[in-house]
C-alpha cells in the first residue's frame, strides 16, 4: 500500500511531509537515547518480516505489512521506525518512493499509532492468550484499514482519476486484511503469552497524553 | 546472504562525498515532483540516464527495478486514459484514451523514471551506513540517525534468524499453503523472531552500558570534502537551478 | 520401504558456498538399515552441511543423493525425505518455536497430516520416550537448555522417522542430561548419523566413525 | 589501585530470576592480581550470569560484591567498575553494534571521555593488539565469525581495562581463529576470567579452573 514515486503532485506530497514531519519528531521526542536499539530492533524484525514472510492466498501469496503490531509495540516511536523502514524500502527496493516518503509515512504510521492507543493497554491487561489473539486481530484489521482509507484518500487527492485504481484494490485488500489480522492475531497471541514484556514496552514511549 | 547490499563500485561517483549526494537528490527530487512540463521532465530522465551511466550501474539489477516501476505505468496508461472524461486523443481497439488521462499518465512515469534515476545513482550506490554519517552531518536528529543505523545493522542479524528458523520448519515437513495452520505457522514463527529481537536488544543495551553508555551518544565519524565535491556542488547547482528556469519560463506549475 | 537397500547413498557429493572453496569435495556416503555413523570433525568441516545435503536443506553442486531407495533432487523428491528421515538441529533455540512444548512436538505430525488424535498420542510417546512427561503445557522459551534440547529431540521423534540426523546430540548439557541423552539414543531402534566433538560420547552410541576433513570424509577408529 | 589487594571478592552471593530455583546461591569467589580463571559448567549453569553480575548488569539478591577495592550495589557503583573491566560478550553481534569497526572501538573511549586524538589511538592501539591493523573503516556486519570475535575483544581492549571477563571466547570458530584467540590471551597481560567448554583450551589459558555446578562453585583440576 504505497504511493509510488510520482503520482503525488506537490500539494499532496507537502502536506504529507509535514504531517510526517509532525509524528516523528513526537516519536523521537518520546523515545529515549537507551530505547533508540529496542525500537530498531523491534523495526528490523517487522522490516524482514513484510520483506520475506508471503501469506499464501489463493494461488497468489502476500506479504504482510504488521504496521499494527508495530503500533502496540512501539507506541509513537513507530512513527521514525516507518520513516526508516520505507527509506530504506525505497533505496533498496525501489517500492514507494522518496517525494512520497512522508504519505508513505503517514499511511503506515499513524494507524500504529492509533492501534497503540486502541489496543496496547488491553493487551497488557489480557489474561488470556485467546483474548490476546482477538485484540491482535482487531489490530491487524483496524490499522490496515485506516492504512487503506489513508492511501485512498491521498490517492484521490492526487488526481480524482486516479480513484480508479482504488475501485479495482477494494476487493484485494478485503481479502489481505483479512490475512494480516489472522496473522497479528497470532503474533500478539504468542508474544502475550511467551513474552508478555514485550507490551510493557510503549511506557518508553510516554508522552504526556499517555493513558 | 545480505538484504542491505547497495550498488558498490569504484566511478568517480562513488567516491564523492555522500553529504552534497543526498541534498541533490533531494532538490532534485522536488523540482521534478513540481515540475509540469515535458522539457524538464524529459531533461530529468536525461539526467537520471547520465548519472546512471557515469556510476556504472549494474545493468540486471537495475533495468528489474525500471520494469517493476514501469509495470505500474502500463496499468495507469491503461486504465487512467479509458476512465477519465474529455476529449479522446486516439482510440485503441474502439476504446477512447481522453487527452487528459494521457498526460497523466505520461507526466507520471516519466516524474517517477527520473527521480529512481537519480536516487539510485546517488543514494543506491552510497555505503549505507555513510548515508546515516551522511544524514548525521546534515544535522538530521540524533535519534533518528541512530535509529537508522540500528534498524541497517540487525537486518541482516534477524534475517539470517529468519532463515534458520524456517530451515527448522522445513525440516518438519511443513509445506506452506492457505490455512490456518500456515498462518499460525508463520505468526509462531514472527512472534519468536520479536521475542528474540526484544531479548538481543537488551544484550545490546548491556554491551552499551559495559562501554559505558550513560544514555548519551559521541559521533566519531567525518568526511573529507574533496575538489571533486566542490565540482559536483557546483554542477548540481547550475543543473538544478536551469530546471527552475526552464520551469519558470515555461509558465508556471501546470498539470 | 525395502528392507534390504541402503537407506542413504551419497555418490561423489561436492557443495561450496557461493565463491569459495568446497565445502565438501567428491565425498561418498553409504549408510544401510540400523547403522549408527559418529562424525567428527572440526567445526566448519562440513559436518552440518552434509547433514543439511541430506533432508534438501542445502543442494549439492554436484553428485548424486539417493535416500530411501530413491535419487533426491528437487524440492519436492525431499518433502518425503523430511516426512522420514529427522534431523536434530544443533541449538535447540532454533528448533523450537512454538509457545508451547506440546504444539511445537504437535507440528511435524500434523505437517505430516495426521489428525487430532493421532497427533495427541505422537504428542505424549514423545515425551515420554524423553522421560518428560507432564511437560505439554510449558512455555517452550523458558525452559532451561537441557530441557530444551530434549524436547527438541522429542519434536523430531513425534515425526516417527525412519533415520535420525543429530547435530551435536550431548554439547554443552550438564552431566545428568548428557546421561539422559546418552541410554536414549542407545534405547532406539533408528538409524542414525551423529555429529559431535565428544569421541568418547561417539563411541558408546555409534556403531562406526567417520571424520570429516578438507572436504572428504575418512573412516576412522575410536 | 591497591596491587596488594584483591581485583575481585565476592561473598555469600545468590542470584534467582523471577520465581526460579536459584541460578547461584551462596557462591565465593576470589580473585588476585595477574590471576586467569578458567570457568566451565552446563549451558544455564550460571557461568553468564556470575560475569554479568560482576559488572552489575544483574543485581544479586544476596551477598555482597566487592570490586577493585570496593564494595559496589548501586548502578553507579558499577559505572568506574564498567571502565575498568572489559567484558567480552557470548555473541559478537551483540558487541559490535556500531556500522563500522572504528566507531564500534572508539565507542567505549569516548564514553570514557577521551577526546578525538586519543580516542584515534586508542583504536590504533587495540586494533594492532589483536592483529587487525587496516580494519577501521570496514562493515562489522560483514565480518567473518572469527574476525567478528577479534573486532569485538579490540573494543573491549581500546577501554585499557585492568580486569577481562570472556564469555566462550573461542566458541564456534575455526581452528584458525581458535588458535590465534588463543595466542592473544596468552599474551595479554590483565587478570581474567575465561568462560568455556573447552577444557583443553582453559586449561592453556588459565591459572586454575572452577565448575558451576548446582548454583556452586568448585575448583577443578585440568
Amino acid at each position: 500500500m504505497h504511493i509510488t514515486e510520482g503520482v503525488a503532485p506537490a500539494s499532496v506530497a507537502a502536506a504529507g511531509a509535514l504531517l510526517a514531519a509532525g509524528g516523528v519528531a513526537l516519536g523521537l521526542r518520546a523515545m529515549k537515547d537507551e530505547q533508540i536499539p529496542r525500537a530498531a530492533l523491534v523495526a528490523s524484525a517487522i522490516f524482514v518480516a513484510s520483506l520475506v514472510i508471503r501469506l499464501p492466498l489463493g494461488p497468489s501469496s502476500v506479504h504482510p505489512v504488521l504496521n499494527g503490531l508495530a503500533g502496540v509495540l512501539l507506541g509513537w516511536a513507530a512513527m521514525p521506525a516507518f520513516l526508516v523502514a520505507l527509506f530504506l524500502q525505497a533505496l533498496l527496493f525501489q517500492f514507494g518512493g522518496i517525494t512520497t516518503l512522508g504519505i508513505n509515512t503517514v499511511t503506515m504510521g499513524f494507524p500504529a499509532v492509533a492501534c497503540y492507543y486502541l489496543f496496547s493497554r488491553r493487551i497488557r491487561e489480557s489474561k488470556k492468550g485467546r483474548e490476546a489473539f482477538l485484540l491482535g486481530v482487531a489490530a491487524g484489521v483496524t490499522a490496515l484499514t485506516l492504512s487503506f482509507v489513508l492511501w485512498a484518500g491521498s490517492l484521490i487527492l492526487s488526481g480524482k482519476q486516479l480513484a480508479i485504481i482504488v475501485k479495482l484494490s477494494l476487493l484485494p485488500h478485503l481479502a489481505i486484511v483479512t490475512i494480516e489480522g489472522i496473522f497479528t492475531g497470532f503474533i500478539v497471541g504468542f508474544l502475550a503469552r511467551v513474552y508478555p514484556k514485550a507490551f510493557e514496552m510503549p511506557h518508553i514511549i510516554k508522552t504526556r497524553s499517555d493513558p | 546472504m545480505s538484504c542491505t547490499t547497495h550498488f558498490s563500485g569504484h566511478t568517480v561517483v562513488h567516491r564523492l562525498d555522500p553529504r552534497p549526494r543526498v541534498v541533490a537528490t533531494l532538490v532534485f527530487a522536488v523540482l521534478i515532483a513540481l515540475s509540469g512540463h515535458y522539457r524538464v521532465l524529459c531533461s530529468g530522465v536525461a539526467v537520471g540516464a547520465f548519472l546512471a551511466m557515469l556510476s556504472k550501474l549494474p545493468i540486471r539489477p537495475l533495468a528489474k527495478r525500471l520494469l517493476r516501476l514501469n509495470l505500474f505505468m502500463v496499468v495507469l496508461f491503461l486504465l487512467i486514459p479509458t476512465t477519465s472524461p474529455g476529449e479522446p486523443m486516439f482510440r485503441l481497439l474502439s476504446v477512447p484514451f481522453s487527452h487528459d488521462g494521457v498526460h497523466l499518465a505520461a507526466g507520471i512515469t516519466l516524474k517517477a523514471n527520473a527521480i529512481l534515476l537519480v536516487f539510485t545513482s546517488l543514494l543506491g550506490t552510497v555505503e549505507l551506513s555513510s548515508l546515516g554519517h551522511a544524514f548525521h552531518h546534515l544535522h538530521m536528529p540524533a535519534k533518528l540517525t541512530h535509529l537508522f543505523m540500528f534498524t541497517l545493522r540487525y537486518l541482516d542479524v534477524l534475517h539470517h534468524e529468519y532463515v534458520t528458523l524456517l530451515r527448522t520448519m522445513k525440516a518438519r515437513a511443513f509445506r506452506p499453503a492457505m490455512s490456518v495452520h500456515t498462518y499460525r505457522t508463520y505468526g509462531y514463527l514472527m512472534g519468536m523472531l520479536l521475542v528474540r529481537s526484544l531479548v538481543r536488544s537488551e544484550r545490546i543495551m548491556a554491551a552499551m552500558k559495559c562501554r559505558g553508555f550513560r544514555g548519551e551518544f559521541h559521533a566519531y565519524h567525518h568526511f573529507h570534502f574533496h575538489q571533486r565535491d566542490a565540482v559536483f556542488c557546483l554542477t548540481s547547482a547550475i543543473v538544478l537551478m536551469l530546471f527552475a528556469f526552464v520551469e519558470w519560463i515555461s509558465g508556471g506549475v501546470a498539470r | 520401504m525395502n528392507e534390504k537397500g541402503n537407506l542413504l547413498d551419497i555418490q561423489g557429493v561436492s557443495f561450496r558456498h557461493t565463491a569459495q572453496q568446497p565445502v565438501l569435495e567428491d565425498v561418498n556416503l553409504t549408510i544401510r538399515h540400523g547403522e549408527r555413523v559418529g562424525l567428527v570433525g572440526a567445526i566448519g568441516s562440513g559436518k552440518t552441511t552434509l547433514l543439511h545435503m541430506i533432508v534438501g536443506l542445502l543442494k549439492p553442486n554436484q553428485g548424486q543423493v539417493e535416500i530411501l531407495g530413491q535419487t533426491r533432487s528437487s524440492e519436492r523428491d525431499f518433502w518425503e525425505v523430511r516426512e522420514r528421515v529427522g534431523l536434530l538441529f544443533q541449538d535447540p533455540d532454533d528448533q523450537l518455536f512454538c509457545p508451547t512444548v506440546q504444539e511445537d512436538i504437535a507440528f511435524g505430525p500434523l505437517n505430516q497430516g495426521k489428525n487430532r488424535e493421532q497427533t495427541e498420542r505422537a504428542v505424549r510417546n514423545a515425551l515420554s520416550l524423553v522421560g518428560m512427561e507432564g511437560y505439554e503445557d510449558r512455555i517452550t522459551h523458558h525452559l532451561s537448555g537441557g530441557e530444551k534440547r530434549l524436547v527438541s529431540l522429542a519434536t523430531v521423534l513425534a515425526m516417527e522417522p525412519d533415520v535420525l540426523l543429530l547435530d551435536e546430540p550431548e554439547n554443552g548439557l550438564d552431566p545428568v542430561s548428557h546421561e539422559r541423552i546418552r541410554s536414549l539414543l542407545l534405547s532406539l531402534p533408528q538409524a542414525m548419523i551423529v555429529v559431535s566433538h565428544n569421541v568418547e560420547f561417539l563411541a558408546s552410541v555409534t556403531t562406526r566413525c567417520l571424520r570429516v576433513e578438507d572436504g572428504k570424509l575418512k573412516e576412522i577408529v575410536v
